[in-house]
């Protein structure tokens, strides 16, 4: 009843996480045991046939078409056009948001007649501008650049901007005690000032990024990963939609990890950071 | 003794804008700073004594007055002055040695000769060992010796110091304090240094302005006329001790605000957005 | 940032400069579109589009469509944000919950929530049960994102706190964790309603059957009609930028202590 | 996440259970129907089964007002209906034959009991192209959606005109985004029902070529299906379901009928112009043929055969074990319309008795 009886327990509780033996096994058992579950489960009911096979293929199944799909190159050449779209896409939409992000962190005045407007822009989601830029780019690879760029642009050019603005007035006053030259003021304090904002913009752009090209290719194209599997819906084969969705799930982990990696490289003057 | 006055202050007053009420920081201070003498502002927290500093540097250019460095009424940064703050303020993302150099970035000097100016300076810092190391790798004091290197790498006519000792343990300090003298007096380099610590500036300088706070003005000048190397056990060390004590206490009376917000504490980073 | 007061009692001058850009796009839009130089398919004239949601038939079932969404938001949110946080207490609080959940939510977390639809559809058909499980997962990952970094990056310094006061787990939850974690929750549960709100019409869009603004779209787009395909992308827009703005004021009241947001 | 899942098993699992075992009721609660819809508007489509449901012939030949009929018109068209199907959340559906191969090529248990009659497929280019006939089209990009009726008729009149696939380009587009493609140029064509009259009626687009006109082969043909489940638990209900929707398409056949039938199609948001159009100089007793006849199971078999070549199927489908034409002999029988449609040969001319 009493506080002193719930005392002892968090601490009996962490020392015993604190044991090695069991810290080995939890560390490297744990994270195994929900997707083998899952997988168990999943194989029971479709071997059982709980569940119609063309509504839950078995794991087998999509094991199988993943490999097919591998070997015909149906993946590969998918993914590929997908890729070159992100970075098509993210080229151009990074560049712009870059430029006008400098200019609306160093600039009182841009901020004030560009910001709002372009905060506006951010809370309309692509999928909203899709019908839009659909009717003025036509389908095709131009709207796909168009759609990726746009995704980019917003939080590259709003995070510059924060990066910029929040850089330490200190280091600005070092810089103007100094009278670095312009390029230096650029090159060597804003831009490595704002770089950590700058890079968690570019994470966020290229989650957006993908996340915008799979829902344009699912809704209006006729090539990629997520065209695979609007095909895959309708010829009603969910095992092509489970491998689409494993594609995009690893892809989209991949790009995550690098940047992070990246991001890890760019800022090694500060490892305590992160 | 020394000739000429480099550094000239007259009549300098300064006032902030807080809140949409004047809030005096400075009000008609006056001393001079002869060539390669070593001056240090002492006063307690509030005195003005940074925002001295930060006009003379040129970051504050609004003020009235006249701060006059060879004759020169002082409106912009310049390479003839160079600062150490109190946080050293290296880039965290570029090197000792990248760092060092941007004091030099202004100039005209060849890649060459810039490196040769940072490599003796940091050798005059003692840091010559440390060039490829980031900020982060180095100790507190290591820090501040950079930001010497910094500063001084563009050979300013004067240095100045903005309590760069304040943040270090005491061995530090009493290092970098025999430091600075011996940079002072191998580099011929004029400091001009504000500190709250009476016997610092007892050992450092060649003369001590006592300030007082609210809003800030010079209540005393005290001469130091002591050789180097000093003993800070020695009698005359403290006597110039207890005089400087005495025209920080016993001056004419201090006024105390009752409005507490009246109290000019701008934080260094925001002054510039109030100018 | 620049919150200090210069501009305190004339406050029009930043925002009048917001309106600029906004006003010109608008005042070019309808001089373009009464003089006709532009095809009027693609731009529709600027007083169509204010009074095609009150006048026209088809126009006007935008507001059924809108209040049919915003229902369908709220449910998915409610269950998906709920499922979400359980989750992110789960991954947050305990070590072991953490280990278990931890990477398997983040590597399903990395399938763009759109790839679901047809997953979904195979499973739940086109009704409302295969919208709401959409609009739910699409609020269940910021949410439970949110929740976990939120009590992961509680300092060190506070969870020391608690355990020199020998704070009993309740207290150490109630005390120490939430309060902390609660800025990182709040800013979760504004990401998940926005998301909840894209999931919803995203999956009206691309679902279709029933009422809601993504099949306004939808139907705006088959019958070629601009005009409602520009209502409706505002009527989502709009939507968007309320959940943003009542957000933003309801968190100062939430989080007094997290200090303005900029 | 993996607990969402196990809740969408427990989900799936429940609602397969709980509809399995509301089946085995002497009567179900609600009996689910399912067919295209478009546009805005009410819950109706421009098929029979509309006629069946607003004249209400299917409640009238359940005669038991207890049970609730529930008539879905979706949006999203095949595969959409397809997985409605395969949830379990429709009994009944009438819908176009690529879909509905491709669902029974995959295993959804489901039986042809009448034919829905055709849909008129219009080849249309942008306005501001030269092209005048279908062979025309050599070289140009074509928006249709594949595995769809449309995809089927386009290769169908391609190849009536000596052109196949390779000679065009294909833009796999859903029905907005063919609209939307034709208008910024990025298509040169498309194959599309009705809905693609209204950009004809804007100048967007020019008709080049009607099915019904040109080729009635390639009318997109359509069917009656009821899922097996539903077949074998209530075979006395399915009968009279079928009669209801017999009852409809005689209705229809009646030219006195024919004004009241568009009326109630315009309701679904397709013009009463359109409709009108869509229908111009042709009886809707022909159209709307319900008979399960060679020229019907030529179409599906056709339908089949393509969906191999197309590799839209991996499993063969047996048309002779899908079609069940005991509902529609009872119908006819019983309200004595056996020779009210006569039968049509493969190629859907009408056999003279």
């Amino acid at each position: 009843m009493t506080d002193r009886s719930l005392i002892a327990r968090p601490v009996a509780h962490r020392v015993r996480w604190r044991t090695p033996s069991f810290d080995r096994i939890s560390f490297y058992g744990l994270p195994l045991v929900l997707p083998l579950a899952v997988l168990t489960i999943w194989q029971v009911a479709t071997v059982r046939g709980w569940l119609a096979p063309q509504i839950l293929p078995s794991p087998s199944d999509v094991a199988v078409t993943f490999i097919d799909l591998f070997v015909s190159g149906d993946i590969v050449t998918g993914l590929a056009i997908s890729l070159r779209r992100i970075l098509v896409g993210f080229a151009l939409g990074a560049t712009g948001g870059l430029v006008l992000g400098v200019a609306l962190g160093r600039s009182i005045r841009v901020e004030q007649y560009v910001g709002p407007s372009l905060r506006a822009i951010a809370q309309v989601p692509s999928l909203g501008w899709l019908p839009f830029l659909m009717l003025i780019f036509g389908l095709g690879e131009t709207l796909n650049y168009v759609v990726i760029a746009k995704a980019c642009f917003v939080p590259i050019a709003l995070s510059t901007a924060a990066g910029i603005r929040n850089i330490p007035v200190r280091y600005i006053e070092v810089a103007r005690v100094l009278r670095l030259r312009r390029r230096t003021m650029v090159l060597r304090v804003v831009l490595p000032g704002a770089l950590p904002t700058i890079f968690s913009g570019v994470r966020i752009a290229l989650g957006h990024a993908w996340i915008a090209m799979v829902v344009v290719e699912m809704l209006a194209d006729t090539a990629g990963v997520g065209y695979m599997m609007t095909w895959g819906r309708t010829l009603f084969q969910i095992d092509i939609v489970i491998v689409g969705m494993v594609v995009i799930g690893i892809v989209g982990f991949a790009m995550d990890a690098g940047l992070r990696a990246t991001e890890r490289r760019l800022r090694q003057w500060t490892p305590d950071h992160v | 003794m020394r000739a000429t006055n480099l550094l000239d202050i007259r009549a300098v007053s300064k006032t902030y804008i807080v809140d949409d009420e004047p809030v005096e920081v400075l009000r008609n201070i006056h001393f001079t700073v002869a060539e390669e003498e070593f001056v240090t502002v002492i006063g307690e927290s509030g005195c003005g004594k940074s925002t001295l500093l930060r006009l003379i540097v040129g970051l504050d250019i609004g003020y009235c007055g006249d701060i006059l460095l060879d004759g020169t009424r002082i409106a912009a940064p310049g390479r003839d002055r160079g600062i150490v703050f109190q946080d050293h303020r290296l880039l965290p993302w570029l090197s000792v040695e990248q760092n060092v150099a941007l004091g030099l970035d202004a100039s005209d000097e060849s890649p060459a000769a810039v490196k040769q100016a940072v490599a003796a300076n940091l050798d005059l810092v003692k840091l010559a060992d440390f060039g490829r190391a980031y900020p982060h790798q180095l100790s507190g004091g290591m820090a501040q010796r950079a930001a010497i290197a910094r500063a001084l790498v563009a050979k300013p006519r004067i240095l100045l110091l903005d309590e760069p000792l304040g943040a270090l343990d005491s061995q530090t300090r009493a290092y970098l304090q025999d430091e600075l003298l011996r940079i002072h007096q191998r580099g011929k380099v004029t400091m001009v240094m504000v500190t709250h610590d009476i016997e610092e500036a007892v050992y450092l300088s060649d003369k001590i302005v006592v300030m007082e706070p609210r809003p800030g003005r010079v209540r005393g000048i005290v001469p130091v006329e002591l050789p180097h190397p000093r003993n800070r056990a020695a009698a005359d060390f403290i006597a110039v001790k207890e005089r400087v004590l005495a025209s920080l206490v016993n001056g004419p009376p201090l006024c105390f605000d009752a409005a507490p917000k009246s109290r000019p504490i701008v934080p260094d980073g925001r002054a510039r957005r109030f100018g | 940032m620049s919150r200090i007061s210069l501009t305190v009692g004339r406050p029009s001058i930043a925002s009048r400069r917001g309106m600029a850009i906004p006003c010109v796009l608008i005042l070019g839009w309808i001089v373009v579109g009464s003089t006709g130089l532009v095809d009027r398919h693609f731009l529709v004239p600027f007083q169509r589009v204010v009074t095609v949601p009150f006048l026209d038939p088809d126009g006007r079932t935008v507001w059924l469509g809108l209040a049919a969404s915003l229902a369908r938001m709220v449910a998915g949110f409610a269950i998906g944000a709920g499922a979400g946080a359980l989750l992110g207490f789960a991954m947050g609080l305990s070590r072991f919950g953490n280990r278990l959940i931890g990477p398997s939510f983040t590597a399903v977390r990395q399938v763009t929530v759109f790839a679901w639809i047809p997953l979904l559809t195979a499973w739940f058909g086109n009704g409302e049960e295969a919208k709401l499980v959409f609009v739910a997962l699409a609020a269940l990952f910021p949410m439970a994102l949110n929740t976990q970094q939120g009590l992961r990056d509680v300092p060190v310094a506070y969870r020391e706190l608690a355990s020199v006061l020998r704070l009993s787990p309740r207290r150490r939850f109630t005390r120490v964790l939430l309060p902390s974690a609660l800025p990182s929750i709040v800013v979760g549960i504004e990401i998940a309603l926005i998301s909840a709100w894209i999931g919803t019409v995203g999956a009206e869009y691309a679902m279709g059957f029933g009422r809601g603004v993504g099949i306004f779209l939808v139907q705006g787009r088959e019958q070629f009609r601009m005009d409602i395909v520009i209502v409706g992308v505002i009527a989502l827009a709009v939507v968007g930028y309320l959940i943003n703005a009542t957000f933003r004021s309801l968190l100062a009241r939430w989080v007094p202590w997290r200090g303005n947001p900029s | 996440m993996v607990r969402f899942f196990f809740k969408t098993l427990l989900a799936v699992s429940f609602v397969v259970l709980t509809s399995t075992w509301a089946s085995a009721e002497e009567a179900p609660q609600t009996i689910r129907f399912g067919a295209v819809g478009s546009g805005y508007g009410q819950q109706v489509g421009t098929q029979v089964v509309s006629i069946a449901h607003i004249k209400g012939f299917v409640q009238d030949e359940i005669g038991n007002p207890a049970v609730k009929l529930d008539w879905n018109y979706f949006t999203g068209t095949g595969p959409a209906i397809n997985e409605a199907i395969a949830n379990g959340q429709l009994d009944f559906a009438q819908y176009g034959s690529l879909p509905a191969i491709i669902a029974r090529a995959n295993g959804v248990p489901t039986k042809i009991i009448l034919s829905g009659g055709g849909t008129n497929i219009y080849g249309v280019v942008r306005s501001a192209l030269s092209i005048k006939t279908i062979a025309d089209l050599k070289g140009h990009s074509v928006a249709i959606q594949k595995a769809t009726i449309l995809h089927w008729s386009l290769l169908e009149t391609l190849a009536a005109n000596g052109l196949s696939e390779k000679d065009i380009t294909i833009l796999d587009l859903k029905t907005a985004d063919q609209l939307a493609a034709l208008a910024a140029g990025s298509a040169d064509a498309s194959f599309g029902t009705v809905n693609v009259l209204p950009l004809r009626d804007q100048g967007i687009v020019r008709v080049i070529y009607t099915s019904q006109h040109d080729n009635p082969r390639a009318t997109g043909p359509s069917a009656f299906l009821v899922t097996e489940a539903f077949a074998a638990k209530y075979p006395e209900l399915t009968k009279r379901i079928v009669r209801g929707f017999v009852r409809g398409a005689q209705w229809v056949a009646q030219p006195e009928n024919r004004e009241e039938a568009l009326q109630i199609w315009a309701k679904s948001g397709v013009s009463y112009d359109s409709l009108k159009q869509e229908y111009a100089g042709e009886l809707l007793h022909d159209r709307f043929d319900p008979r399960l006849d060679d020229f019907f199971r030529g179409q599906y078999a056709d339908g089949i055969r393509f969906s191999k070549d197309q590799k839209l199927i991996r499993k063969d489908v047996d048309l002779a074990q899908w079609i069940d034409p005991q509902y529609q002999d009872a119908a006819f029988a019983s309200l004595g319309l056996t020779n009210f449609w006569p039968s049509r040969n493969r190629d859907g001319i009408a056999a003279t008795n």
